[in-house]
């Protein structure tokens, strides 16, 4: 219901989706909308993409607006930039996250630069969207979930949804954004629940969290896959009397402080969970926030779970690199009982 | 451009040598270590999709169609060389003599499979695409530098020439003049996107020009062609004359990965005229006389027990080491590591 | 290679046509430009070496000997194409219209520097070397998806060819058969590394061939022939028959910047052979009868004037405002950015 | 004087040298050591670098052994990688770490990966090292400081002296590490000082970071060029009757942890400086060990002074970017008076 009041424009009707489907909802959308919009990337034309984000859209619109691109992701992120300095809005399909770093010089500078090196004479509105996490079993560098390498990087804005309707609102306002952005898709969550998404155009707006469970003795703070996990050990947690409250970040940069300041200050107690490594990870980010904002609100250190600081393991030992719900109910128990 | 860079041949698509002189190179041996060890793989690779099917693996990427290129390139290497193969290339790596249990290991999620036996150099696959070119090429510097005989192979498919790692890697090795032979597999398509809309080129051996080295085009299904030419490549290298990009022209018969469904975008007509290379050696061996039908089974029932022993093996294989997310990542762990590492032990023990 | 791809001129060193039929295509008003607007970047770059001498200016990367290449390939642009230079092509955009105290400003560390006039799509410098390529490739692309007859041309030298953005965005203008020219100054160095170490073909203009696309190789001390072969590479990307590649063979004759020493890697004596571009125009115009002293005079007092001017116009802009450490980062400054700048400003009101 | 004790082997005989020429210093020992040791780069032969890293070695070892590269940073670590896993020790030069990234696809997941990827069957030692940071009036992208991007990253090492005597000691020490390691050079104090450093082969511990400066009130925590803003930062506050100590951190992964808490519980508050962005700066990963080891003794938030979240400026703005005494100062009464 409280969704309801972010949405602009046609909301009666809703339909079931799968994230991946309100993904694909939205370029459908403003590739209708907005003849500006092209879409380009590897296997994403007949294919429809390798996760079939992309499905149905170049029969729709053609292929020189559903574009499948050489087997090259600077080419893509070069040539998108000068498609979108001259006036173009592309959205970028990098296939996994774990192969954007052939593309990161042109990111880091020039997709996120330009604006600044010209003065705003130059501006790239551009969208890149990269699958990305561990725990579908894929193979190695497919699982990476290297979010700091884009949040360190000023001019460029990250967004990571949990859930259909936000990955829908999200992916609208970040191909409507007039500044460059980031969409990581956690593809754990990809088919993993479906939800009631408007048909209709509406965005969320970009650095805003949003609670999704409310509590009052600690607050977890999570995004994209990640979510199930603290949402499953909320449950476990209240179990043992322990109220949690949870925070879906929703934009990785810029992040929304004042959500968490003001639940922190309620809790007094903080988890953070991520999938990335701890050393460098944005949790580290966000004890900083809280070191800002409440350090005297804080009644015991603040607990990171987090992927260890070791390459995402092949996939029989992917498990053990990611966060589960029994790690995130010790942590909250630590801080709980500190 | 397809007139300067013909399609070699031995074989036609008939089996019938294309010229009759070719025959004193092809010894009975050689005809039967290339059926031998193309057998031996597509039965490998028809094992795995079947285990795949079963839940028994995890994705995988079969070669089917790819034998002859795989098998003819592997067998021209000696043992001292590098190989430096992608995801597609296990039909290759096996013959050069890694295991098929570790081969499937790999499939099935488990780093072991990475490792190859201590006697050969087979780095373990590039999944990020043409990120091994390079590597090829500082591994033959190191043979070049060193002053040895060995040299260095790198696989790689069409798609993987779109990226500035295959580009700055032939640009290398061509400056340093080191022995690498840099082998093609244009298999016409990347996953979805068939060559002509990965470039613009006709042949992928003219990109040699660009650096100033040798490319050749061959019928990637002739496993003969692939044997000779890959051989030639080797020697020109191992002569101190660099490197050498060779095109071998094929077709995957399958799907890019179990997870993915060529219907989608290929039309099964496609690959109708392009004959097996499996079937091409079989003509070759029965219209010149190297068919031996007992040899023949004998082959098939050797490889259907060894394949079967390396599923046992794999199946049986000592379960995943939960300490091996936290091994090998330093020579020496690292104490914030060792921390994380003892805390996540601690926490299963209260499991 | 280098018979594949000879060097092309219209006059010779001397200054002489090289065939008499090329006459007729060259008017007193294209003489007067090429001229005019070479001997007005070589007065720029050599006022901006001396200010740096004086500290007036920072390191600066000069472009002397250059200026063939520059002016002649800027003088074939139309005021609707693109432009995507490197930190050493000022002189073309100078030529295309970008001001000279904007440049000057670019050198003295303002980002001011970096804006070109609303008129004119120039686009700031790129200083990570080829990155620029992929980006004239999708410039060039909007314009062919929207129907225009733009067209774009990419700047870049002999050492940028060995990056992989060289050899992506050259395949994705071939494959989407975008209006690009890829402009390459071939000056011999990157920084102090010579082309033969930089790659092993004999040629750039060869490394066309792995795109399928036109290569060619002109003389690039000659302005005329720039001129041309620039203007037709035009003619054929606007006439939708997509990208060329243009080796320009040219000579820096001075220093990579005024932070680097050339004589540490390079003799004075390989560039003696070499004719200033600028005499070679003289000489044409003495032989041909376009040399007008008082013309001359008149020019050269007139760039003098217009180059004080622009000096001075850099030296009494307004001061780089501390704001702008701030602004242009993104449309609407993030909030956590706004607080950075308040803290920032309230931190420099207590000073 | 306490310095001698990391020395090893030959330490007698000392000699002036700037930073720059200690690093030269340890390349030419082992060079001559270690038929093993090549370097190669961008104009490090004939030229001697840009910066004169290299100066006199290819003359006095031969251009098989220090190798001018072709224009092409991934070709220079792909090409590394080789010759490192084939029994050399290859030390590659890139010339400034803002033209790193196109080799960030390369150092993500081969160079810190190939250990794992083939449990110890490969080893990649090899050394990358890279000029970096502000406020030499460079021009654009000259100027990044993006250590984080390689601290993210298990299986490498990060290390960054501050000072002629652990650039050469860091140096050797990277040079001999069975894994990969980062030298960061802070091209701001290649000639800023001299200073004694011993003509002989020794090494200063990766993972060690030092107190350069005691104190009692508040720690600061800063790295290469930092430390000198950190050292006027101490003696302006002196003046204030607030007395700091100063830890150069020296390696950026693995961080040392202890001395870090150490300091901190003798203090009981933390200024942190450095030069990269605050979002995502490692800064942050410094406020997290604090939070996780020295909650209790915590007497005010801890601050970090930081280059802003901008693209580094161009060379007119860049100390404004840039951290000065000034802001330490105030960051350090600040915490002071909490
Ligand atoms: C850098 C990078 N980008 C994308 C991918 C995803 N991907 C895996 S295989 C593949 C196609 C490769 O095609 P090709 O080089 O022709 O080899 P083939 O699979 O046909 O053997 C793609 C795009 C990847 N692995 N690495
Ligand atoms: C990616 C990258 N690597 C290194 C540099 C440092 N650098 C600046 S100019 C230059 C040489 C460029 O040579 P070339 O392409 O021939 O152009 P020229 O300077 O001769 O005009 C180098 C290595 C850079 N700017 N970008
Ligand atoms: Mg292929
Ligand atoms: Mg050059």
């Amino acid at each position: 219901m409280t969704q309801m009041k972010e949405v602009i424009g046609e909301t009666e009707t809703t339909k079931q989706m799968t994230l991946i489907q309100a993904i694909n909802d939205a370029m459908r959308i403003l590739l209708k909308e907005d003849e500006r919009t092209i879409i380009l990337g590897e296997d994403i034309g007949k294919n429809g993409g390798v996760f079939r984000a992309t499905e149905g859209l170049q029969e729709a619109f053609g292929d020189d607006r559903v574009v499948d691109t050489p087997l090259s992701e600077a080419g893509i992120i070069g040539t998108s930039i000068g498609l979108a300095v001259n006036g173009f809005r592309p959205v970028a399909e990098i296939q996994f996250l774990g192969f954007i770093y052939p593309a990161y010089e042109q990111i880091m500078t020039h997709v996120s630069r330009i604006r600044m090196r010209s003065m705003s004479r130059f501006t790239v509105p551009m969208v890149i969207r990269a699958p990305y996490g561990a725990g579908i079993r894929a193979p190695e560098i497919h699982s990476d979930s290297t979010e700091i390498l884009f949040t360190h990087m000023p001019g460029i804005k990250v967004v990571c949804p949990s859930n259909p309707y936000d990955a829908k609102g999200l992916l609208i306002a970040a191909m409507e954004d007039p500044d460059p952005v980031l969409v990581l898709e956690p593809m754990k969550n990809y088919r993993s629940k479906r939800a009631e998404v408007p048909v209709g155009k509406y965005s969320v707006e970009i650095g805003k969290g949003k609670i999704v469970r409310e509590g009052s003795d600690v607050t977890l703070i999570a995004w994209g896959a990640m979510i199930t996990i603290a949402e499953k050990a909320a449950e476990q947690a209240a179990e043992k009397g322990i109220s949690c409250e949870i925070i879906d970040l929703r934009t990785l940069y810029p992040i929304d402080r004042d959500i968490i300041s003001q639940s922190i200050q309620k809790t007094t107690r903080a988890v953070i969970i991520h999938e990335a490594h701890s050393t460098g990870g944005l949790g580290n980010d966000i004890v900083s926030i809280i070191n800002d904002t409440s350090f005297l609100y804080l009644r015991a250190p603040i607990e990171r779970i987090t992927g260890f600081d070791v390459p995402v393991p092949f996939f029989t030992l992917e498990e053990h690199y990611l966060p589960t719900p029994a790690r995130v109910v010790e942590g909250i128990e630590k801080v709980v009982h500190f | 451009m397809t007139d300067n860079y013909p399609v070699k041949r031995v074989i036609d698509d008939k089996g019938n040598l294309i010229d009759e002189r070719f025959k004193e190179h092809i010894s009975e041996r050689l005809v039967k270590e290339l059926y031998y060890h193309m057998a031996r793989i597509r039965a490998f690779d028809r094992k795995a999709i079947n285990l795949q099917r079963q839940g028994r693996l995890g994705t995988y990427a079969p070669f089917e169609g790819q034998e002859a290129a795989q098998v003819g390139s592997a067998l021209a290497l000696q043992a001292d060389d590098w190989v430096f193969p992608t995801y597609r290339d296990h039909g290759a790596t096996i013959t050069f003599g890694k295991s098929m249990t570790r081969t499937f290991l790999y499939w099935n999620g488990r780093v072991e499979g990475c490792v190859a036996p201590a006697n050969r150099n087979i780095f373990p696959p590039a999944v990020p695409i043409a990120t091994q070119l390079p590597h090829a090429a500082g591994a033959a510097w190191a043979e070049k530098r060193r002053g040895s005989k060995n040299a260095a192979i790198a696989y790689f498919g069409d798609g993987a020439t779109s990226e500035g790692d295959f580009h700055e890697g032939l640009n290398f090795a061509s400056v340093f003049k080191v022995p690498v032979v840099f082998f093609n597999q244009n298999n016409g398509y990347a996953i979805s996107v068939p060559i002509e809309k990965q470039m613009n080129s006709e042949t992928i051996a003219q990109k040699s020009v660009a650096y100033g080295m040798p490319g050749i085009r061959i019928d990637g299904n002739d496993c003969f062609a692939v044997y000779f030419e890959t051989k030639k490549a080797f020697d020109y290298a191992k002569g101190g004359n660099g490197p050498t990009l060779i095109e071998a022209v094929t077709w995957r018969r399958g799907a890019h990965t179990t997870a993915d469904d060529p219907s989608k975008y290929r039309s099964d007509e496609l690959g109708k005229k392009i004959v097996d290379p499996l079937t091409r050696i079989e003509l070759f061996m029965k219209t010149y006389g190297y068919w031996d039908e007992e040899w023949i089974r004998a082959t098939s029932e050797k490889l259907t027990n060894e394949i079967d022993r390396a599923v046992e093996e794999m199946e049986t294989f000592p379960p995943p080491k939960v300490e091996d997310v936290f091994n090998h990542v330093y020579a020496e762990m690292p104490a914030q590591l060792a921390e994380q590492k003892d805390a996540y032990f601690a926490h299963l023990g209260r499991q």
